[in-house]
Parts: C-alpha cells; structure tokens; sequence
C-alpha cells in the first residue's frame, strides 16, 4: 500500500500546475481568451478531450490522472465546455456509432461548435427509465424513422442543435429492448421545444415534444433495439461524474472563506462552535469520499475494474453536494431569502440559495438515490429482490 | 384540556379554505406566484377582501372594531394562509405590526391605527433586522438621538419584509447603552414616507417583497414611542414570540399540504409497474414527514397555548418550536421535492413553493441552530443529586 | 382550545400526589410495604388496577386521568406490578373471557398473585406474526387440545405460572385465522423453558417448547379461530405503552443530574456546550410527543377515539427512548465500558449501559418499527401497497 | 498510488482467518466469549500461537526479532482480530505497549523487552486514563516525584486494559507542571507487581479485561522513563495515533461483518412470503451499512498511510477517523441488531458482540464527539477573501 502519488504523477501534477498557472484565462478574459485557452489545451496532447482514448485524440491518461487533473481544476474556473457532447454522447459514438458517424459528430463535439442535449426521460419514465414511450417507425422504404412523442427534463433543450434520443423501434419481449438510439437534428419539422421553470425560477430544462419528426437512418447509432445497451455503460459514466467530490471540496473551502465573512455580532459565523462543527462532520466524510474514490481510481489502473468503493460515489457524493449547499445558506443566514438584490446581505447569499435550489436535482437525475440503493444492493451486496 | 377548534375557528378556517380554492387554486400556483414578483407583490383587492371577511381584525378587541380572538385563532388563519400559499402580507401587518401596536402601543395609537388596520386602509411592518446582529434582536446599531423634543434616527434595517407597501414601520433604536446591550432598545412608530427614509425594495426568494431600509435624521416626536423608553427589547422578544407562532403555524399548514401531496403523487405514479408510493423507500419516507408535522403541531398547540395563558414554559417552547419548525420544515420539503422526482423541481407544483417558503421562513426570527442554542440556555436542570437508579426505564 | 387542567383534574392531580407522598413505600421498604400498598390503592377506588373499568374494579379514570398517573409516578419508584396479567391479558379476558373464566383468573391477576407470560411470537413468526405454526389439535371427545410448537421470546417464561398463548387450529383460509387463543398452565407435562441470554448477558426472555401438552378446552378463551382478533387489540394497548413518554421525561431529567455528575478536567459534562445541545434536541421532541400525547387523550376523551397523533407515540416514543440511551452511555464516557464493577467511574454507568443494550428491543417488540411505518402509512395515510 | 494488500499481507489474513475459524467459530461465539468472563480473559495458548506465528512480531523491527511490518500490517491484523472477535490482547500489548516502547523506548529498554514480548513471554498494557481527565490525555493527575535518583509514583489510573494479566504497566505521571498542563508529564515503565501497585479487576462490558491501578509511593528507577522527561504528552499521542488506527481497523472489520451477517439473515428469514431482504426499508439500511463501512474503511487507509509517512495531515485524518469511526460504528451496529430482530438482541449470534464492542471503541481514546472538537480545532481554514462565484457547483 502506498498513498503517495508515485514520481511520474507528481511530475503531472507540477506539469498541470504548471499549465494552468500560465494558460488558464482569468476573470473577464474567460469568453474573449476562450479559444486560445482551448488551442493550448489541444497543443497538450488532447487535453481539451481529457476523457477521450488516445486513438480519438485524446490524452490517454491513468485514473491517476484524472484524478490530479479535477483535483487542481476544482478550485479554478475553466471555461466551460458543452457537456452533453464531449462527455457523454462521444464515448457512445467512439464505441457504436459508425466511422461515417464518428467523422461527421465528434470534430465539432471536440471544437464546442454543436450544442447537444439529451433526449431519455419522459413524463411517464423517470426512475424507471426504459418504460419510455417515444415510439419511431422505420418508414417504409427503410430511409429514416418517423418520431412521436415527448421528452422531458431536457437540459439546455432550448439551446441545443442535436438531440441524441432513445425511442422505442418494438413493443414486444422486454422493455428494455426494442430501444434504439437516434440522433435527431433539433431543427427537423415537426420538434417543439417548451422551458420548464424550476425552483427558483431558472430556464435550463425543457420538455421537447416530436410530431412526426423525420430522421434519416444513418443517424441511428449501432443496430435497431439495443439502444438501452449502449445508454446504460453511458449513465455509468454520468454517475461518476456527478459525484464530483472535488468541486465539492472546492465548494466547502469556499465556504470556510464565506462564513468568515458572515458577521456575527461582533465575531464572524467561524467563530460559532456548533457551526464550525457542522462543517468539520462534512469535511470528515468528503475526505474519506475523496479516498473512496482514489481507491477506485486504484483499482481501475490496476485491474480494469473500478472496484466496490466506486459504487458508493454518486450516491454519498450528491448527498455531501447537498449538505454543503445547505450549509452556505445556514452561513447566508437571514438573508437566504436574498433572490435578486446584490446589496443584501453577504455577497455569496444570493448564488448560495439558487445552488442550494438546483442543487435538490442531484440525488434524482442520473439515477436516483432510492434507485442507487437498489442498485447497490443487487450488484454489490448480491440481494435479490 | 381540550384541543378542539371552536365553531368560530372552524368557520374561520372554511372561509380562508374557500378564498384559497378561487384565488390560489393548486393547478394555477406557479404562474399566481411569478405575476406577484413585481410591487406591491400581492392584490390589493384581496387585501381588501382579507378586511371585508374580518380577517384582518382577528386578534384585536373588539373595542377597537376586531373580533377579539386569540393566539390559536391567529395560528387557524396563518395554518390556512400557509397551505394556499397566500402573499397577501397578512404575516408583517396583522402579526408584526398588529401585535407592536398591541403589547407596546398606548391607548391613543392603538385607537388612532387598529381601526383603520382593521379595515384594510392602512399597512404596517416592522423594520428590527440589521445586518452584523444576524438572529440577536439585541444588537441595534441604528440610533435615536433626543433632540428638542424629538428623536432623529440614523442607521439602516435589512429585510423588512413589505416595506414598500407599508404605512408604517415599527423601528428598533438605541436611545441609549452599547450595540449589543439589552438596556436601550427603544421601537419606533415611523411613518413610512417620512422624510429621511430611504428604500431599496426587492422580490425575496419566496416571492415576498422585502427593503433595505435606511434612515438618515428621521425625526419623529415622542408620541411614536412604541412602549417604555430604552426596554424596548421585552417588547420585540415579545413580537418575535408571536411572529415564531404564526410562522410555526403556517410551517405546520405547508408540512401538511406537503405530506398529502406528496402521498397523492406517488400513490397515482407508477414506475416499474407499480406505484411509487408502494415502494417501502417512499412510503416510510412520507410516514416520516407525517411523523415530523404532528410532533411539530403538537409543539405548536403547546406553544400556542402557553404563551396564551403566560405560562412559565412559553419562552422554553417557542424556541423549541422554532428549532423544530426549522429542522422538520427542512426534512418534510427536502422529503416532498426528492419524492416528486423531477416534478418536485418546477415551479408548477406546490411542492417546491413551500419547500422554499419552509427554508425562507427557517432563515427568519432566527434558524433552527439559533433557536437550539436559546434552548439550552433556558433548559431547565433539575436540582438534587445524581441518580444511578435507572430502572425502570 | 384549553393547555390548562380543568379544576377536577387539578384536583385529581393533587389528590395523586398527596396519596404518593404518604403511602408509597421508599427505598428499602418497597419490598416490605409491598402488600400495604397495594391495599392502600385499592381503598382508593381501583387504583391497583388503573387501566381497569369502572365495572370490572377499576377507577374508571379518563385518558386525561390517566395522563395524570403516568405523569406523577414517572418520576418515582413504584412496587412492580407484573404486567403480563394486569395490563396486557386481562383486558382480553374482560372482553372475550367466560364470565368462569373471568371470575377464575382476574382476582389473582389483581392480587398479583399470579405471573403470566405471553406466548405469540415464534421462531419463524415475528413481525409477519400471524404466521404462526404452533399447532392445538382438538381431541376427539373434544376435552382438550392437544399443544405442539415453540415459542420465542417469552419474557418472564422461567418464572410464570401461566401463559396466554396464540395457536394454530386450522391453517385453511387467510392465516390470521384459524388462530385460537388459549390459557396454558406452566406446568402441565411436556412444557420445557429454555433461557435466552440478550446482549451483556442478562436472562429474561425465553424460549418455550410444547411437547403433546394437554390443555382443557375450558381454557380456551372466546371461539376457535377468533384469536387473531382477540390478541390484536391488546397489541394496540401494548404499544401505547410501550411508548414511555413519561417515563422518558424521567431518564432525561435523571440523565441531566448525572451528566452534571461527570467530571471533564475542571467542569462537568453540562457544561459542554454539544452535549448539551444534544440534550435540548432531545428534549424538544419529547416535549412535543408528550403534547401529541395529551392531543391524542384528549381527543380519545371527546371523542372515544384516539386520533391522528396516537398513530406515531410507539414509534417516535421508543426512538426517543433509545436517543435518551445513547446520551446516557456517551455521559458516561470511558466508563460505558464497566460491566460490573461498582467503584470504577459514574455510578449510573454500570445500569446505563445495560439499558442501553436492553433497549434496543423497544423498536423491535410489539410491532418493529418498520412494521410500524407500514401500518401507519395504510391505516392514517390511506397508501395502498 | 497503489492500495493491493501485499502478498505478505495477504498470507497474515489467511492465517488469522484461519485461526479465527479454529478458534473463534461464529457458531459458538457466544459460549466462547461467556467462558472468558473471568481472568485473564483469555486462552494462554492462543496467545503462544500468535507468538509462533510470528503476529506479536508484525509492527517490530527485524533486528529485535519481529518481522519488520508497518502500520498496513498491524492494520491487517487488527482487522481481522476484529471479525473474529477475537480475546486476546493483542491491542494493550502490541499496539499500546509495543508503541510505547518503539516510539519512547531507549535501546537497552527496547532490547531487554521486544524479544520477549515477540516470543510470548512478556505483556504490557498503558496507564494513561483518570477519572476526572475523560478523554483528555494531558490532564494527569498522577505524580511522579523525583527523591533520591528514584521516582516514587502516586495516583490512580482507570480502564486500564489487561492489566491482570500484564508484566510492565506503562504509566504517564506528572514531574512538573499542573493537572492539565501539557508540558511536564512523563511516561514510566512499571513492573505490574511493583511494591504499591495495587488492582482492582473487572470484566468490561464487551467481556475483555480491565483494572483500576493505584500506585502508592511506588519507587521506579531513571531507567524506567520512557523518552525524554516532561515530554510525556507528544508521546502519549503518537500512541494514542497507533490505538486509534488499530481500534479503527478492529471495526471497519466488525463493521464488514456486520452487513455481511445482515445481508446473509434477512437473505434467509422469510416473512410475509418474502425473505425481509427483498423489503427496501431493509434492504436500503443494509446499503446505507456498507456506504458507511466502506467511507470508514476509506478514511482509516488515507489516515494510516498518513501517519505511515508521516504527513502533514495526520492528526487531522487520525482524529476524523475516530469521529468516524464512532458514528458509523453506532450506525451499523444498531441498524444489523434492530434487523435481527429478536436474535439481534441475543448473546447466541456474533452481531450482538459486535455491537457491544463497536460500542465499547467509541468510549475509548476520544468518544466521536470529542474527536470531532479536535478535528474542528485543527481544520483548516484557507486564506483569502469571499468568495461569491459559488459556480460551477
């Protein structure tokens, strides 16, 4: 057993630094240095598609460095990237989908030029996700698929470009199959796309609703009815990332700095015992998560498979999400209340509150908890129902 | 002992249900709410309504043109009003103000305001909060200076909820001591244009409409002294008592609607073939939210009812209540948006509204750590010697 | 809406504690003055069997009466009554009992002069307890049954002389028929009691073997097959009791004088502020659940109902005697770990720990807390499975 | 990084687990244990076996006859000790006095006592603990006066573990300072049956051994101090680090166990035409069991590894893991007895002992509470102004 990063990763990590301290832009620079940004990160070696296999570009790096790579990017603010695309669709097209496909999506996945969103949930398919409805028919003549039905919860859906959807091809044997994978253009006739206002009032999920949309077939990816297939290893991967124990990290140093900032009289909120307690019992756990998850990233270098500690991760990492969410608006105090008045109160009240709203989402998408739970206790502790 | 709802209370209660069901009704509340995010941020006519039903003189004598209810009566409209999701400020006017006016007010402002309060005519609130005292009432930096007969005040409040639809404001200032003394508190009765007053008015997260309030040598005579010069906080402590009731009681009206809610939409969704509600995960979590409203109605009646009859434990029980009202309000709402899934995060249903408006009210007249810490040092510790006789428990 | 005792119950409350102060025996003497006691709460008017009616000798007190009673010897140590007569069979044979039957066993139930036990749960039938195997088979000339099983966790069974006891006489039809309810002599032939030990090795529960154990049809209470019904309204009555608000209040108010007993370097436990908070925590619940108590006398009074709030006393009323448990062993710091050894730290500590482990049966006995949730969430919520 | 059990590690496991299967059968666990209740609490051949098999040796260096092995090791003995609730003490002698004599020992100390103690013939246990210090290792009120070139000992220790059945007591007294002063303690090695040592035995709760130890005018040599004098209280806490560490491995064993025996049981009882494993409420409390098991588990590999390698980090993970360790070690043990059931609340069946002993680990070296206070006291806290940009969490 050896905790300490070996000579190599600590001379990535000083390389990491490294490039960060030099490229990274600061401030107002974000949006207008954003394309040399991601150029430097390219000129790396594939370390603006961090994720992807050597073979696609990318950087082909160790768990290990995965790991020191979210670990000295949480404290920063990158320039974000679209998600939906590079983290998430990509891996399903390198692995399914067609060279023609490959060649025609992931280049402008890679440059942040296409907007994707995703197209799973459903009205009636939340936690029971393959139940979903969305039904296409291959039309007769075999050249595209006719789609109807709704999709809900579709995150950035109003801003995106391309959907890629599962939708039911078969009714019969299993839900689970008779699912395929489509890539729909959002501007296909026939795709209306309505906001659904969450807590707080914020627009970034959508239903979207099809009717008789037409997408051709070279925009299925792999065969007709093994499209659960593919999603599944990719829900994995969303899994993982939502955990994120190290933005969490990042977010309770934050903290720690916020709440020093909190009058109390004539101390500061760090100043209160029982305040300051409730942040070392979360401090305890997010650092005995954080080794979970180096143990996984362990085992993962070195067998291939993440281990048992990985399955731990989403469900405990969204609950300590919450917990530190809950946390800054105790710090916020009073002015929780804040929803639009920069003046009131400490600066970080307003955001905090909007985070803490949002923030509910975390234990539901990507699997609930409840579900997780199931889930752990069927592949990990082998109970039947 | 009895715990029953007068016929007078269960009349009250049916008449806030039927003005709830046509102006609030469920399947219209996002978009009610978000129409509100602008000032005054609720209808007037409904206020108007709220005087013509006699809502608004519900606590007061009858003397003065109320009903000459009681604190239970009080804990009925807030409990329904909570439960509708109303906006109408009945909470800064009738509790805040209302209650100033009551227990701190002399014979000739109660006749010269309560009346006109009564008839909806006139609006109060009370501007108490600053922003280094956090949860203290006692830390006043804002200060009255004496001055030729008059008092100017100088300082600033924070949150004061509907300010910008007030009359008046009950103002806390030093006359006298240290900023965090607890001798020379003394409130204020301040016209709300008054010269020297400034606002900054802005929507709060649970859509309520809140104000920085400053104020810079408002001068005011004598006869707007609200209570005994410089012991103005038994007053404020005594406001903030009955404030800690009416949000107990309309914490207890949300937690309620949020358990039935939550057991309609999971007993009417199905996943995997069945529905959610008959998955144990759910059900013994919304047994768990019920769990949690009655304990806390039940400390709410407690409360309710000592602070009525000035019992000694009232101070010991409200602070436990608010405590409560903070930690169970969180779990219940936490509880109602997890269960409702996506649904629970859009501003379509309820559920989220009063997941928000549980955490608003957590964060006022001091949070649940707050109130905990109020507790412990009020905790009565018997007097006697330790007893190793454990049985028979 | 009325918090106050009305005048009678002011004077009932008077009258309890005068009668306490006077009559009941302290310290040494409760074995002594055990037997004039007991007389001198029979010449009140059935208060020797409080939860008696009026018809069968008791004092025919209201709920709120009751309230009283529980909450004024809470706080005192009273002579054992055995409970398993007194509280949990005889009001079955009240209602259900031959007036034979009745006029056989109440008086020495009441004179305490007989120790029952209660024979329901079984190896294999415990919170699914209608379950049941222990087989009665009616003899021929139909004189007797003829007992043949085992049952488990039978408190006091190695010092009773007599059981109430759940068998099996059919097993057509839904299982929670075809239960008969049956009075069982101790030492009728074919009976073996075999000890349990629990947790830190005390003996008091058991388990009872009926080998061909004859018992006379006389003894059967009510009808064949009607035991389920019979036994399950007793449930209900063991469970409020098993509550033990008052009782709680007790340990707690105990607890605060021992926690001011523990020596930490120069203070005492009560001067530190977490546990104290822990404290306050706890007893805010209590003080709630002890309202939520009154509410349900009170409606039970009005009403002859108990209402809403009655449904979560078992359930909240042993957490929070678990919870006053827990704070007990954590006052008792190093010391929990004295077994039996006078001298060494807090006195309160040997017992606080064996408490402590005796009590984590509350949540199980009488319905276990998952049990418990399922029931309220079918008969107050309306959920269906 | 690299978190494989070596292959020598791997070889300590099996052959403990094989012990424990010999010895320690789960179907005899509580007879076993029952028969241990009177002195010395233990099997002396056992104790010669772990001595043959090279276990007492594990932590020590070749050169004094032991096998050269580090904190992982001594990790992976305790844990499995732990699982097979094993009596012996391994823990006072080993890691209490074994690490007293490496971190504090000279040479000469070192060489007369280790070879012995490798071999089986020679156990120690600490004296550290008072009545009035609770989990306070700097408060002492034990005296050691220096008279004559010769320490005369005068105070009483409490819960010292195994003391009946140990050869050298290492005890902390006071040559300077105040009760609670932290400089001014130092640490002697007693031999058990000094003249003045007096005992008092007992069994504790989880069936091991423990003492009450007074010492009257007891007369030590220079020879018997350990490390430097007055300096006492850093050692004290490097061994306090170690017992911490090991009472850590000991229960992310029982814990394991715990789910393990949890999942096994309700997998097997059948109620209501189902086995309880298949009801969520069950089935998502064992989950929560394992979530628990495996975040200790986690935080005791970073805080060995930790003080393995001395980081900076140490104390700060060491004093988080046995906050940890005592609320989920609570968490479980609860949650495996109350699904149980009744055989949960029975001395027959090994979760029960388990429960008992997690419980009893919590009451020592710091309960979870007071290493939650330490923690807080050492967290750190970054430089730096607000920070408002709370994205993009």
């Amino acid at each position: 057993m050896d905790i300490d990063y070996t000579q190599e990763e600590r001379q990535f990590q000083q390389q990491v630094r490294g490039f960060l301290d030099e490229n990274l832009p600061r401030g107002n620079e974000m949006w207008s240095k954003r394309d040399a940004w991601f150029k430097s990160l390219q000129a790396q070696g594939g370390w603006d598609v961090p994720k992807w296999p050597a073979e696609f570009g990318g950087p082909g790096w160790t768990p290990v460095q995965h790991y020191i790579w979210d670990r000295e990017t949480a404290g920063r603010s990158l320039p974000p990237v679209l998600p939906f695309g590079q983290v998430m669709l990509a891996p399903i097209l390198m692995r399914y989908g067609s060279k023609e496909q490959q060649e025609r999506f992931l280049p402008d996945i890679r440059a942040n030029k296409v907007n994707w969103c995703q197209g799973y949930s459903e009205p009636g398919a939340g936690s029971d996700l393959a139940s979903l409805k969305t039904r296409a028919v291959l039309s007769e003549d075999g050249s595209k698929y006719v789609v109807n039905g709704t999709k809900i919860w579709t995150t950035m859906g109003h801003m995106a470009q391309w959907m890629f959807c599962l939708t039911r091809t078969s009714s019969e044997g299993p839900k689970q199959e008779g699912i395929t994978f489509l890539l729909i253009n959002m501007k296909t006739p026939g795709i209306t796309v309505k906001p659904i206002f969450t807590l707080g009032g914020s627009h970034h999920v959508n239903q979207v609703f099809f009717d008789n949309v037409e997408v051709p077939v070279e925009n299925r990816v792999g065969e007709e009815g093994k499209g659960w297939t593919y999603a599944k290893g990719l829900l994995q991967h969303e899994r993982s990332g939502i955990a994120g124990i190290s933005r969490t990290l990042t977010a309770l140093s934050k903290l720690k700095k916020n709440a020093r900032s909190v009058r109390v009289g004539d101390r500061t909120l760090l100043d209160d015992s029982s305040y300051k307690r409730k942040l070392a019992e979360t401090e305890i756990e997010l650092r005995a998560l954080e080794f979970a998850e180096l143990r996984s990233l362990a085992d993962a270098q070195q067998t291939g498979e993440p281990g048992t500690a990985s399955s731990i991760l989403k469900l405990k990492g969204t609950e300590l999400q919450q917990r530190v969410q809950e946390l800054t608006i105790e710090a916020a105090g009073p002015y929780a209340l804040n929803a639009g008045f920069k003046e009131a109160g400490p600066k970080f009240s307003k955001m905090g509150m909007m985070m803490y709203l949002n923030g509910r989402a975390a234990t539901v998408y990507g699997g609930c908890s409840e579900v997780q739970k199931d889930v752990i206790a069927k592949r990990v502790l082998g109970i039947k129902d | 002992m009895d715990f029953k709802f007068t016929e007078e209370q269960q009349m009250l209660r049916d008449s806030i249900q039927k003005f709830v069901r046509e102006h609030y009704p469920a399947d219209r509340v996002g978009a009610r709410r978000k129409a509100f995010r602008k000032a005054p941020g609720f209808a007037e006519e409904n206020w108007q309504q709220f005087a013509d039903l006699g809502w608004l003189g519900v606590p007061f004598p009858e003397e003065l043109g109320g009903i000459g209810g009681d604190l239970a009566d009080v804990m009925v409209v807030m409990e329904e009003l909570g439960k509708g999701l109303v906006v109408e400020p009945y909470f800064p006017t009738v509790v805040l103000f209302g209650s100033a006016l009551m227990l701190g007010g002399n014979a000739d402002q109660q006749q010269s305001l309560v009346p006109q309060l009564i008839e909806g005519k006139l609006r109060g609130t009370l501007a108490y909060m600053e922003e280094q005292a956090r949860y203290e009432l006692a830390d006043v930096a804002t200060t009255a200076t004496a001055r030729d007969g008059k008092y100017l005040l100088n300082g600033t409040k924070s949150l004061v909820l509907n300010a910008d639809s007030a009359d008046y404001l009950v103002v806390s200032a030093r006359t006298g001591g240290d900023r965090t003394a607890r001798e020379g508190i003394t409130l204020f009765l301040v016209p709300a244009d008054a010269e020297g007053v400034k606002r900054v008015d802005y929507p709060t997260i649970d859509v309520l409409r809140a104000s920085e309030v400053s104020f810079e040598n408002v001068a005011v005579g004598e006869d707007a002294i609200l209570g005994s010069v410089g012991e103005g906080l038994a007053l404020l402590e005594a406001i903030s008592q009955r404030a800690i009731l009416a949000l107990g009681a309309e914490s207890v009206g949300m937690m309620e609607m949020l358990y039935r809610d939550t057991t309609d939409y999971t007993s009417q969704r199905v996943q995997f073939e069945k529905p959610l509600a008959a998955f144990q995960s759910v059900k013994h979590r919304i047994v768990d939210m019920f769990v949690q409203t009655e304990l806390t109605r039940s400390l709410l009646y407690r409360a309710t009812m000592e602070v009525q009859g000035e019992h000694e434990d009232a101070p010991l029980d409200v602070h436990g209540l608010k405590h409560m009202v903070g930690k169970a309000g969180r779990f219940v709402g936490q509880s109602a948006v997890q269960l409702h899934g996506g649904m629970g995060q859009t501003e379509e249903l309820r559920v989220g509204h009063y997941f928000i408006r549980l955490a608003a009210i957590d964060a006022q007249f001091g949070d649940t750590d707050y109130h905990l810490g109020r507790y412990t040092e009020l905790m009565p510790i018997p007097e006697g010697e330790p007893d190793a006789d454990l049985l028979p428990f």
